[in-house]
C-alpha cells in the first residue's frame, strides 16, 4: 500500500461545511495535499476513528457534539489512546417560518413545550396534548395550525432541541414537577418532558435542513428548525423566530443571549501527527484566528466563534490530549 | 355430436359474414383494444413522467451552466506580495490568500470609480460581491509567474454566489433585505457594470471541469472532477460487472448442476439484489479498506463496492435471458458436435445478449446515481481534490463521484447550491446516455425473433 | 394451361375460397407469383408440389397468418364465401376462428395437453361448463387420434409429448374449435401409417361438413384424401383441378414431371 | 522488475506460447488440422493458460505475502524506544514505508544516486528536506531508526522483488514448457481450456457467495453487540420505533417492516402492472421504431438520481395527493408525506426494471407460438396473456423480483416521500418509514456509535436480509411451479 | 421372439454401436425398455414404429443428447466401437461430433445459411481457409440438395427457410461435419418425393463409408434405403434384422400387423 499523504477527516455533517471551507484553504495555502473530509454523521466518523491507529484509519473526526465515554473506552479499546479534542465554535439553532407565513416573535421554550409534548399536565391530570394552534400554547402567538418539522432523532440537533428547548420548557411550565408528581421517576419524567407528539403536528425530518426548507416552502404554517449558517444563506425564503425575545445571531450567540446552541468539535488522533504530513499544521490553520475568528470565513458563513479560541490554539500547538483519555 | 348440434353450429356459421363483427369477437375486439391500449398507456405513463422529470430537471438546472464574472484590474503590489524583492517562489508563496485580500478590495475601490459610481462601502464590504476564491486564483497566478508582481493585470474573478444569482433573476432586491452577504446597493454597482462592462455572464466551463468547491463559494463549484471519479468507477463497475455477472450467470443457468446448491447460489443472488446498498458500502468498508487495505476514498474502491451491488442485477437480467433461449439452439449446436461451451458462447449467448445488455444498462444506471454506500467509503463529503494526474492516480486518488457530489450540494445551504445540484444531475443524465448509447445500439443488433 | 383471373371465374359456384391474383413477397423475394384458385366447400382440396415452392406461403394466406411476419406482403384478392379477406373491415381474429390452422412445425403451446386443446374453446366459448370442456377436449383428441396415447396424461405438458404425438395434438386442438375452413400443412409428416389412416379418416369426417385445404408430399395420400388438387411449382400455381384428372391426366408437362417424380 | 513489467514479459511469454502451441500441434499433425483432436487455437490458448494461470497467482500471492513479511521483519527491527508514546509500531511503519518510498522516488527521480540514498544517515541530511524535493511529505523529521528501518525495508523489498521476478518467470517458463510439450495432435487441448472456463465461471459464480459471506459477517458481530445491549423480544416484537439519544429508546422493528412492505408493496402495484403493459405493448404491438426509442427512454427513468424522485415526491406528488386526499378532499390524509407518494414515486422509478427486461424476455418466445395461438383465432391480446406472457414467466418474475428488491433498499424517495415516522397503521396516506431508510438514518447519524441506537443498523440490516431471502425462496418456489418450458 | 442380451452376442462382428439392456425413462415415465442392438458399419438401419414409441428417444441416446433433458435418465450399456459412450471418461462432444444427428423438428441457428452449415467444420477445424470453408458448405449444400435453391442467398437467415428447407439445411449441416454414424430422425418428413429421392441417394452414398440411422415412418423408405430395420413398439425393441426379411417375413406378430397396417 503506498503511503497515504492527504489528511482524512470524516464525521457530523453539521461541522462539514465548516472542515471544507478549512480545507479548502488550506489547499490552497500550504504545499500539503487539501484534506478529505468525508460526511457520514457523528456516530460513523468516530466510529471510524476510533477502529485504531494506523494509515487506514482516519485521522481527525468532526462530531457536532462531544465524543462520549463509551465512545473514548472503544476508540481506547482499539488502541486510540490519545486524542485532541477540539472545539472549533458553536452552532446556533434557529426557528424559522416561511417567509410569507406568521410571524413568531414571542417564542419561550415553554411554547415548544406546550405545543410538542406528547402529555401535558393538564389540571392536575396527564393527558394527550390538546393544542391545536399556537395560540393554544401562548395565547401571544399567531393562531394557526401547529406544523413543526424537527431533526429526526438521528441528528445531534435533536439532542439539542430536546434539552434545551422541550426540557427547557417543561421545567419552566412546571410540568415536569407535575410528571414526577403524578408518580414518574425523575428519569421518566425527563423523558416525558422530551417525549414528541406523534399526531402528525410535529414531523420529524430525517433529511437535512434542504428538506425542511423544502416543506415549509409548502407548508404556510410550517415552522422548521434550522442551523443558523443554513438560516443566514436563505433570509429570502425564510424568517427567523426569536426566543426569550433574542433574534439569534452570532452576537447574541456568542454572548449566550440566544439560549439554543451547541459546541463543535473535532477530534484529532494523536498519534497521526507527524506521521501525517500536515495534520497539525491542518489543525492549527483550522482554529487560527484568520480562519475561525471571528471575522473569519467560519464566522462569516454562520459559525459562532468561540470566545476560547486562544486556549484552543495552544491546545493543538502542545498536543494536549484529552484528561478523560488519559 | 349429434345432428342437431352440427345443424345449429352450421346454419349460425353460414350466416355470418366476416365484414360484421359478431357479438363475441366485438367483446374480444373491445377487450383486445383496451388491452392495446392499456400497453399504450403504460408507456405513455412512463414517458410522461420522464417528460416530467426531465422538464423539471432541466428548468432547475440550466442556470448552472451560465456564470457571471468580472473583469478585475489587480495591480499586484510588490511590498505585498514580496516583501524581499527576490520574486523568489517559495518566499512569494509565504503570502497566503488573505495576504491578497486587500489588492482586490483596491482592484474593486478603483474599478467602481472609474465607473463613476459613488458609494460609501469599503474594499472589503465591496468585495462580498466577488468570489473568496478571487484569492486564491490570484495568488496562484502570481506564484506561477512572480514577475508578475508590481504590475497591473486584468483577472476573470467570478462574481459571488448572490450577484450570480441577481443576474440570473434568482436574486432579488427584496431578497437581500435581510441577507448579509449582499446588499442592494451592491446591485446598484452591479447594475451598471453590466451595462457598460467590467461585468459578463458566459457559458459556465468551469461547472462541467472544475471540481468542488467549499460551501462558502458555490460559484466555484464544478463536477469534472467528480465526473472523473465516476468515470473510473465506472470503468471498474463495467470490466468487473459485467464479465463476472454474465459468467456467473452462465455457469448457474448452463453448466451448474441443478441440485439444492445452485438453489442455495440463486437465492442468494436474488437476495442480494435486495440488499440495501448502504449495507454494501459496510461491506466495502470492513473489505477492501479495513481488510485489504485498499485507500479510503478511492474510485477503485468505489467501483468495486458498486461492482457488487451490480451484480445481482446483471445476473438476474442475463439468467433470465439465458432461460429464455430455445433448448432447441442447444441441441443443434451439441448435435454438430460443439461442446457445450462453444453452443453457449457462439449460439445462447447472442440470443440472451440483448437481456444481458439490459442488465446491464440498468445496472451501470443504478451504479451511476448511487450514493449511499460511496457515504461509508469516503467518497460523500468535501473531496475536492485536482484532477488524477494518470490512470493509477485516478482509481487510486481521493475523488468524489457525480451522485454523491449532487448529494453533497443539495444539502448545501446556499441556494445557488441547489441550482447546481441540478445542474449536475443533467451532466449525470448525459453522462448516463453517453454511456449507455453503445449497449442499447448493440442491444438493438441482437434482437430477433425466431 | 396457365390459369387465368378469366377462367377462374367459368369454375363451379360452390366456391367457399377464392384467390385472384394474389402475389406474395418475403421482402424482395417473390414467393407466390399471380395465383388464381377456387377452393370449394366440402371439399378436401391438396397443394402439392417440390419443396419451397410456395405451399405453405399461400396456406398462410387464406387465414391472413401472414400477417405476423414482418417482411411479408400480399396482394391481390382472396375471398372466403364471397367476402375479400384482406379487406379492412375484416377481422382477421374472426376470420382466423372460421379457418384453422395446423402448422408444418409442431408447436404445441408450453402448457398441458388438456389446456392445449382446451384454449381454442376457451377463447370462443364453445363450451358452457368444464364438463362440456372436457367432452370437447376428448372428441378432439379422440379425432386427432392421439387420445389413447395421452388420455392417463392430459396434465403433463404438450411440449414432453413425441414429434408425431405433438402434431396430433396439433391437429386435435385446430378441430377443437370447429373451422369451417380447415388448413393443414402437412399433418401427417411425423405420423406413422396407422395413424396417418386415422388422420385421413377425420378429413374425410371433416368434409361433409367443411371445406379441407391440405399440404401433402405424398402423391399416394393427395389422390386418397382429396377431389380437387393445386400442383405449385416455384410460386406458380401450374395446374389445378380434380385429383382424378391432375394424377392421371394432367395437363401441364411440369405437374406430370413431378408426378411421375422427375422435377423437385 | 516493475510489477507492469512482469505481467507483460509474462503476456508476451503467453503470446508467444500462443503461436507456438498451435504451430507444434499442427506440426504434429503434419499440418492438416483435421487430424487435431481440437481446433489449433485450443492448444494455443492452452500452453497461454499454463503460462499465465500460475505464473499469475505467484505474482498475486507474493504481491499480498510480500509486504506482510517485508513489514514484520522490518518492524522487528524498529526498537520500542523508537515508538512513541501513545503510537504504534504500525504507525512508525508507515512512516518507514512513506521514507522508504521516497527514496526510490528520489532515486529514480536523480536527486540522489542510488549509492547515495543506501549511504545516507539522518545526520548528513536533512532527509525531509530532500523527500519534500521529491514530492513525499512527512509529517515530522525522520528518526535515525526509522532511516535506518527504511533503509532495511528498501533493500529487504528489493530482494523480495528479484526473487519475486524469477518465481513468476520461472513458473512462467515451466507452465509454457509443460504445456507445450504436451502439446501433441491428440492432446484434448479443448477439454483442457473448457476445463479453464469452466473454473473461470466457478469462481465468478462463488463472488455472489463470498459477497454474501461478506455481508453477514460484517453485519453479525455489530448485530451481536446490539442485542447484548438490546433485548431481542423487543426488537423482534416491539411495536414501537422512537430511538433517543439519551437512551431508553425503544427499538420494535415491526413498524419499519410494516412500512417496508406497504410502500415497496404500493411500488410495484404501480411498476409491475405499468412496466409489464409497457413492455408488451412494446415488444408485441409497437412499431420497431417506435420501441427502438421508447425502450431507452423509459430505461432513463431508472438512470435518474434517486434524489429527484425524492423531491419530486415532496415538492410535486405529495402536495398534488393532498390536494385530492387532504383536508379539503377527502381528508384522508394529514400531510404531504405518506405512504401513497413514496410509493408512487417509487413505482414510477421502478418500471424499466419491469419494462425492459421483461420485454427482452417476451421477444425471446418463439413466434411458433404466437402463431400457433392466433391460428386459433385468438387475439392478440389473447395470445399475450395465455401463451407468450405464461412461456416468459420466469424472466418476468425476475424482474419484478428484480424491482421488489430495488423498492426494499430504496432510501432516498422514502425519507423524502414517506417521512420518517415509524407507525403501524393501515392508512396509505400516513406517513411510515422503511428499514433501509432507517438503517441509513441509524448509520449516518450523531448518536454515539456503541449504543443500541446506532448498533440498531446492523440489525436492521441483518433482519431485513433474512426476510428477503426467505420472500427469495418463496419466488423460487413459486416460479418453479409456474413455469411453462417452451419445447 | 424378444431381443435379449443372450443372442445379441451372437451378431456379427461388424459392429459400431452396440447397445446393452438400454432402459431409458423421463421421470416415472419408462420409455425405453430392455432395448439391445447391434448397428453395423456401412449399414443403413432403419427405426420403424408407431409414432410415440421411443424411437426418438433411442435415436438420442445413440449420441448422448439425452443429457440435455433434465428429466431423462438413461440406463445400460451402449458401446461405439466396443468402447462404452456412456463412461465418465468419454467426451460428449467427440462423441457427437463422430455420431452426428439431424433432429425431428428442424432446428436451423437463427443465422445465415452459410453460418449454419460452416459451424460445424468450423469448430472441428475441417478447414484451412475461408476457400476451403467455401467448398466444405457447397459441398454440404449440395449432399442436403438445397444448394439450388439457396445458392443465390447464402447470406439469408436460415430461420426464413420453408419447412422441407429447412430440414435439408439440417442435414447438409449434418453432414458437413464427416460424421462417423449419422443419425437421422424422419428426415425427409417434409420433402417432397424427389428430395426424398436425393436425401436417399445421399444416404447410400454416405453408407459406402460410415454408418446410418434412420427413423421413419414409410415403409417404402425403409424397404428402399436400409439394409436392417429394427421395429420399436411401445417402448420395446420387438424385432430387428434384415430389412428384407423384417418386410417379408416378420417373426413377431406385431412387426406383421405393423407393416401391414393394422396396429399403430
Ligand atoms: N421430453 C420428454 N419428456 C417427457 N416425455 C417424453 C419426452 N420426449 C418424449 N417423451 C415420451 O416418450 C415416449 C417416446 O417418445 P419418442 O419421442 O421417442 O417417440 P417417437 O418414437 O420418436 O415418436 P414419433 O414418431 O412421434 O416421433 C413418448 O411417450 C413421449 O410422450
Ligand atoms: N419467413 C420467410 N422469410 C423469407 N422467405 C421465406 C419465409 N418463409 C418462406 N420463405 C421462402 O418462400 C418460399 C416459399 O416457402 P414456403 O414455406 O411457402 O414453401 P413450401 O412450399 O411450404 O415448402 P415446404 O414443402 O418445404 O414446406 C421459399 O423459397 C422460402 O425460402
Ligand atoms: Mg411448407
Ligand atoms: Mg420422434
Amino acid at each position: 500500500a503506498a503511503a497515504r499523504d492527504n489528511v482524512q477527516v470524516a464525521g457530523s455533517s453539521t461541522v462539514l461545511p465548516y472542515a471544507s471551507i478549512v480545507a479548502e484553504a488550506f489547499g490552497e495555502n500550504f504545499d500539503f495535499p487539501t484534506p478529505v473530509v468525508e460526511s457520514g454523521g457523528s456516530s460513523a466518523g468516530l466510529k471510524r476513528f476510533c477502529e485504531g491507529v494506523g494509515e487506514n484509519t482516519i485521522d481527525i473526526a468532526n462530531a457536532s457534539r462531544a465524543i462520549r465515554d463509551s465512545e473514548i473506552e472503544a476508540c481506547a479499546a482499539n488502541g486510540v489512546t490519545d486524542i485532541i479534542e477540539v472545539r472549533i465554535g458553536y452552532d446556533g439553532i434557529v426557528f424559522a417560518s416561511q417567509i410569507d407565513g406568521p410571524e413568531f416573535t414571542a417564542f419561550e421554550p415553554s411554547d415548544w413545550f406546550n405545543a410538542l409534548a406528547a402529555e401535558l399536565p393538564v389540571d392536575g391530570e396527564i393527558v394527550a396534548n390538546p393544542n391545536m394552534t399556537w395560540a393554544d400554547a401562548n395565547a401571544d402567538l399567531p393562531a394557526v395550525e401547529i406544523a413543526a418539522f424537527i431533526p429526526g432523532t438521528k441528528h445531534g440537533t435533536r439532542e439539542v432541541f430536546e434539552e434545551k428547548v422541550l426540557l427547557q420548557g417543561c421545567e419552566d411550565t412546571g410540568a415536569m414537577e407535575a410528571f414526577i408528581a403524578s408518580g414518574m421517576s425523575e428519569d421518566d419524567a425527563e423523558g416525558a418532558c422530551m417525549a414528541v407528539r406523534t399526531d402528525g403536528k410535529s414531523v420529524d425530518i430525517d433529511g437535512d435542513y434542504t428538506e425542511t426548507l423544502a416543506r415549509i416552502d409548502t407548508n404556510p404554517n410550517g415552522l422548521g428548525v434550522f442551523g443558523l449558517a443554513f438560516y443566514e444563506n436563505n433570509t429570502d425564503k425564510l424568517k427567523v423566530a426569536t426566543m426569550g425575545g433574542v433574534e439569534p445571531t452570532t452576537e447574541t450567540i456568542a454572548s449566550g443571549d440566544y439560549p439554543v446552541s451547541r459546541p463543535l468539535f473535532f477530534y484529532i488522533k494523536k498519534a497521526h501527527i507527524g506521521v501525517i504530513p500536515g495534520l497539525k499544521e491542518f489543525a492549527e490553520f483550522f482554529v487560527a484566528n484568520e480562519i475561525a475568528g471571528p471575522s473569519g470565513p467560519l464566522a462569516n458563513y454562520g459559525l459562532v466563534s468561540d470566545p476560547e479560541l486562544a486556549d484552543t490554539q495552544a491546545k493543538i500547538a502542545n498536543e494536549e490530549t484529552m484528561s478523560g483519555a488519559m | 355430436m349429434t345432428d342437431a348440434t352440427t345443424q345449429t353450429a352450421e346454419s349460425g356459421r353460414r350466416t355470418s359474414s366476416l365484414y360484421t363483427l359478431d357479438a363475441r369477437t366485438r367483446r374480444r375486439n373491445a377487450a383486445e383494444t383496451r388491452f392495446k391500449f392499456y400497453g399504450m398507456a403504460a408507456v405513455g405513463v412512463g414517458l410522461v413522467f420522464l417528460v416530467i422529470l426531465l422538464a423539471t430537471i432541466i428548468r432547475s438546472g440550466i442556470p448552472a451552466f451560465t456564470q457571471t464574472s468580472f473583469d478585475l484590474p489587480v495591480v499586484l503590489e510588490a511590498e505585498a506580495l514580496d516583501p524581499n524583492g527576490n520574486r523568489d517562489p517559495a518566499d512569494v508563496s509565504k503570502v497566503s490568500t488573505f495576504g491578497y485580500n486587500p489588492l482586490i478590495d483596491q482592484a474593486l475601490e478603483r474599478l467602481v470609480a472609474e465607473h463613476g459610481i459613488e458609494t460609501e462601502m469599503s474594499g472589503a464590504d465591496l468585495r462580498k460581491m466577488v468570489s473568496s476564491g478571487a484569492a486564491a486564483q490570484i495568488r496562484d497566478t502570481v506564484i506561477a509567474d512572480p514577475d508578475l508582481i508590481g504590475e497591473t493585470v486584468t483577472f476573470r474573478v467570478l462574481a459571488s454566489s448572490r450577484v450570480d444569482g441577481y443576474m440570473k433573476g434568482r436574486v432579488t432586491r427584496e431578497d437581500l433585505a435581510r441577507d448579509k452577504n449582499l446588499d442592494a446597493a451592491h446591485l446598484d454597482i452591479v447594475d451598471v457594470l453590466s451595462e457598460e462592462g467590467g461585468l459578463a455572464r458566459a457559458f459556465n466551463w468551469a461547472f462541467i471541469t472544475g471540481s468542488d468547491a467549499s460551501e462558502s463559494r458555490p460559484e466555484q463549484a464544478g463536477i469534472g472532477v467528480s465526473m472523473l471519479g465516476s468515470l473510473f468507477m465506472m470503468l471498474v463497475v463495467l470490466l468487473l460487472a459485467l464479465p463476472i455477472g454474465v459468467a456467473a450467470s452462465i455457469y448457474l443457468e448452463e453448466f451448474a448442476p441443478k441440485n439444492r446448491w445452485t438453489d442455495l447460489i440463486e437465492v442468494n443472488i436474488s437476495n442480494l439484489a435486495a440488499v440495501p446498498s448502504i449495507v454494501f458500502g459496510i461491506l466495502g468498508l470492513a473489505v477492501f479498506i479495513q481488510l485489504v487495505g485498499l485507500p479510503q476514498s478511492a474510485p477503485l474502491v468505489g467501483g468495486l463496492v458498486l461492482t457488487l451491488m451490480t451484480l445481482p442485477t446483471i445476473i438476474i437480467s442475463t439468467r433470465a435471458s439465458l432461460k429464455a433461449v430455445p433448448p432447441s439452439i442447444r441441441d443443434a449446436a451439441l448435435g454438430v458436435g460443439a461442446s457445450k461451451t462453444q453452443a453457449v458462447f457462439h449460439h445462447v449467448l447472442p440470443l440472451a445478449m440483448p437481456g444481458i445488455l439490459t442488465g446491464t444498462i440498468i445496472g451501470l444506471a443504478q451504479a451511476l446515481g448511487e450514493t449511499a454506500p460511496l457515504l461509508l467509503i469516503g467518497m460523500v463529503g468535501f473531496v475536492a481534490s485536482n484532477y488524477p494526474e494518470g490512470i493509477a492516480e485516478g482509481f487510486l486518488s481521493p475523488n468524489s463521484a457525480m451522485p454523491a457530489q449532487i448529494y453533497e450540494w443539495a444539502k448545501r445551504a446556499d441556494p445557488a447550491y441547489y441550482e447546481r445540484a441540478w445542474g449536475g444531475i443533467i451532466v449525470l443524465l448525459l453522462f448516463l446516455m453517453t454511456m449507455n448509447i453503445i449497449a442499447i445500439i448493440l442491444r438493438r443488433r441482437f434482437e430477433r425473433r425466431w | 394451361m396457365p390459369m387465368t383471373a378469366q377462367n377462374v371465374k367459368n369454375m363451379p359456384q360452390n366456391s367457399k375460397i377464392s384467390a385472384r391474383d394474389v402475389q406474395v413477397y418475403y421482402g424482395e423475394n417473390h414467393a407466390i407469383k399471380d395465383v388464381n384458385v377456387e377452393i370449394e366447400d366440402r371439399t378436401v382440396t391438396a397443394f402439392i408440389g417440390p419443396s419451397g415452392c410456395g405451399k405453405s406461403t399461400f396456406l398462410r394466406c387464406l387465414n391472413r397468418m401472414n400477417d405476423t411476419i414482418d417482411v411479408c406482403r400480399v396482394e391481390g384478392a382472396i375471398e372466403l364465401d364471397g367476402e375479400d379477406i384482406y379487406n379492412k373491415k375484416v377481422d382477421p381474429v374472426q376470420l382466423r376462428a372460421k379457418v384453422g390452422m395446423v402448422f408444418q412445425k409442431p408447436n404445441p403451446f408450453p402448457k398441458s395437453i388438456y389446456d392445449n386443446v382446451a384454449y381454442g374453446p376457451k377463447i370462443h366459448g364453445l363450451a358452457k361448463n368444464k364438463a362440456d370442456l372436457d367432452e370437447i377436449v376428448e372428441k378432439a383428441l379422440r379425432r386427432g387420434a392421439i387420445w389413447d396415447e395421452v388420455k392417463d396424461r392430459l396434465q403433463a405438458p404438450g411440449t414432453g409429448l413425441s414429434g408425431g404425438q405433438q402434431q396430433r395434438l396439433c391437429i386435435a386442438r385446430a378441430v377443437a374449435t370447429e373451422p369451417e375452413v380447415l388448413l393443414m400443412d402437412e399433418p401427417c409428416s411425423a405420423l406413422d401409417p396407422i395413424a396417418t389412416d386415422q388422420v385421413e379418416d377425420l378429413i374425410d369426417e371433416l368434409r361433409s361438413q367443411y371445406s379441407v385445404v391440405i399440404v401433402t408430399h405424398s402423391m399416394q395420400q393427395a389422390a386418397r384424401v382429396s377431389q380437387k388438387t393445386a400442383f405449385f411449382h416455384l410460386g406458380n400455381l401450374v395446374e389445378y383441378g380434380e385429383t382424378n384428372q391432375i394424377f392421371t391426366n394432367p395437363k401441364d408437362p411440369r405437374t406430370e414431371s413431378y408426378i411421375s417424380g422427375r422435377i423437385g | 522488475m516493475p510489477v507492469l513489467w512482469i505481467i507483460l514479459i509474462i503476456l508476451a511469454l503467453a503470446a508467444v506460447g500462443y503461436v507456438m502451441g498451435r504451430q507444434r500441434a499442427l506440426a504434429s499433425a503434419g499440418g492438416d488440422s483435421r487430424i487435431l483432436h481440437s481446433l489449433p487455437s485450443y492448444y494455443g490458448s492452452s500452453v497461454a493458460i499454463f503460462t499465465l494461470v500460475f505464473s499469475l497467482l505467484v505474482l498475486v500471492g507474493w504481491l499480498t505475502i510480500q509486504p506482510i513479511i517485508v513489514d514484520n521483519s522490518v518492524a522487528a527491527m524498529i526498537p520500542d524506544t523508537a515508538i512513541p508514546e501513545a503510537s504504534s509500531r504500525s504507525l512508525v511503519m508507515s512512516d518507514v514505508r512513506r521514507v522508504a518510498n521516497g527514496l526510490d522516488l528520489a532515486v529514480t527521480g536523480g536527486a540522489i544516486s542510488a549509492d547515495e540514498a543506501r549511504a545516507i544517515t539522518t545526520d548528513n541530511t536533512d532527509i525531509r528536506a530532500l523527500l519534500a524535493q521529491v514530492g513525499v511529505a512527512l509529517g515530522s523529521e525522520v528518526s535515525a531508526p526509522v532511516l535506518e528501518a527504511a533503509q532495511s525495508y528498501r533493500q529487504t523489498s528489493a530482494t523480495g522483488q528479484t526473487m519475486m521476478t524469477i518465481a513468476v518467470l520461472a513458473v512462467a517458463i515451466a507452465g509454457f514448457a509443460f504445456a507445450f510439450l504436451r502439446t501433441h495432435k491428440d492432446f484434448r487441448a479443448r477439454n483442457v481450456v473448457e476445463t479453464a472456463v469452466r473454473y473461470l465461471l466457478i469462481v465468478a459464480a462463488s463472488i455472489a457467495i463470498l459477497t454474501t459471506i461478506g455481508i453477514v459477517l460484517s453485519l453479525i458481530f455489530n448485530t451481536i453487540e446490539f442485542f447484548q445491549r438490546y433485548p431481542a423480544d423487543d426488537f423482534f416484537f416491539g411495536l414501537i420505533w422512537s430511538p433517543s439519544f439519551g437512551g431508553g429508546s425503544q427499538l420494535g422493528i415491526i413498524p419499519l417492516l410494516w412500512g417496508t412492505l406497504y410502500i415497496s408493496f404500493i411500488a410495484l402495484v404501480v411498476a409491475v402492472p405499468i412496466g409489464i403493459f409497457a413492455a408488451v405493448y412494446l415488444s408485441e404491438y409497437a412499431s420497431s421504431r417506435v420501441r427502438s426509442f421508447a425502450k431507452p427512454l423509459i430505461e432513463v427513468l431508472a438512470g435518474i438520481p434517486t434524489i429527484v424522485y425524492g423531491l419530486f415526491a415532496l415538492l410535486t406528488v405529495g402536495p398534488l395527493l393532498l390536494s385530492v386526499f387532504g383536508p379539503d378532499g377527502t381528508g384522508w390524509m394529514g400531510a404531504a408525506s405518506s405512504v401513497m407518494t413514496a410509493g408512487l414515486v417509487m413505482g414510477i422509478m421502478l418500471i424499466p426494471f419491469v419494462s425492459s427486461l421483461s420485454d427482452d424476455i417476451i421477444n425471446a418466445v418463439p413466434q411458433s407460438l404466437r402463431d400457433g395461438a392466433l391460428g386459433l383465432g385468438a387475439t392478440k391480446s389473447e395470445t399475450v396473456k395465455q401463451v407468450v406472457l405464461p412461456a416468459a414467466l420466469p424472466g418476468i418474475v425476475g424482474a419484478i423480483l428484480l424491482a421488489a428488491s430495488r423498492a426494499i433498499g430504496e432510501t432516498m424517495i422514502v425519507v423524502l416521500g414517506a417521512g420518517a415516522a415509524a407507525r403501524l397503521s393501515l392508512n396509505p396516506f400516513e406517513a411510515m418509514t422503511t428499514v433501509t431508510a432507517k438503517i441509513v438514518s441509524q448509520l449516518t447519524g450523531d448518536a454515539d456509535f456503541s449504543s443500541p441506537e446506532a448498533l440498531v443498523a446492523f440489525s436492521l440490516g441483518m433482519t431485513l436480509f433474512v426476510i428477503t431471502l426467505a420472500l427469495n425462496v418463496l419466488a423460487l418456489y413459486i416460479v418453479r411451479k409456474y413455469r411453462e418450458q417452451y419445447e
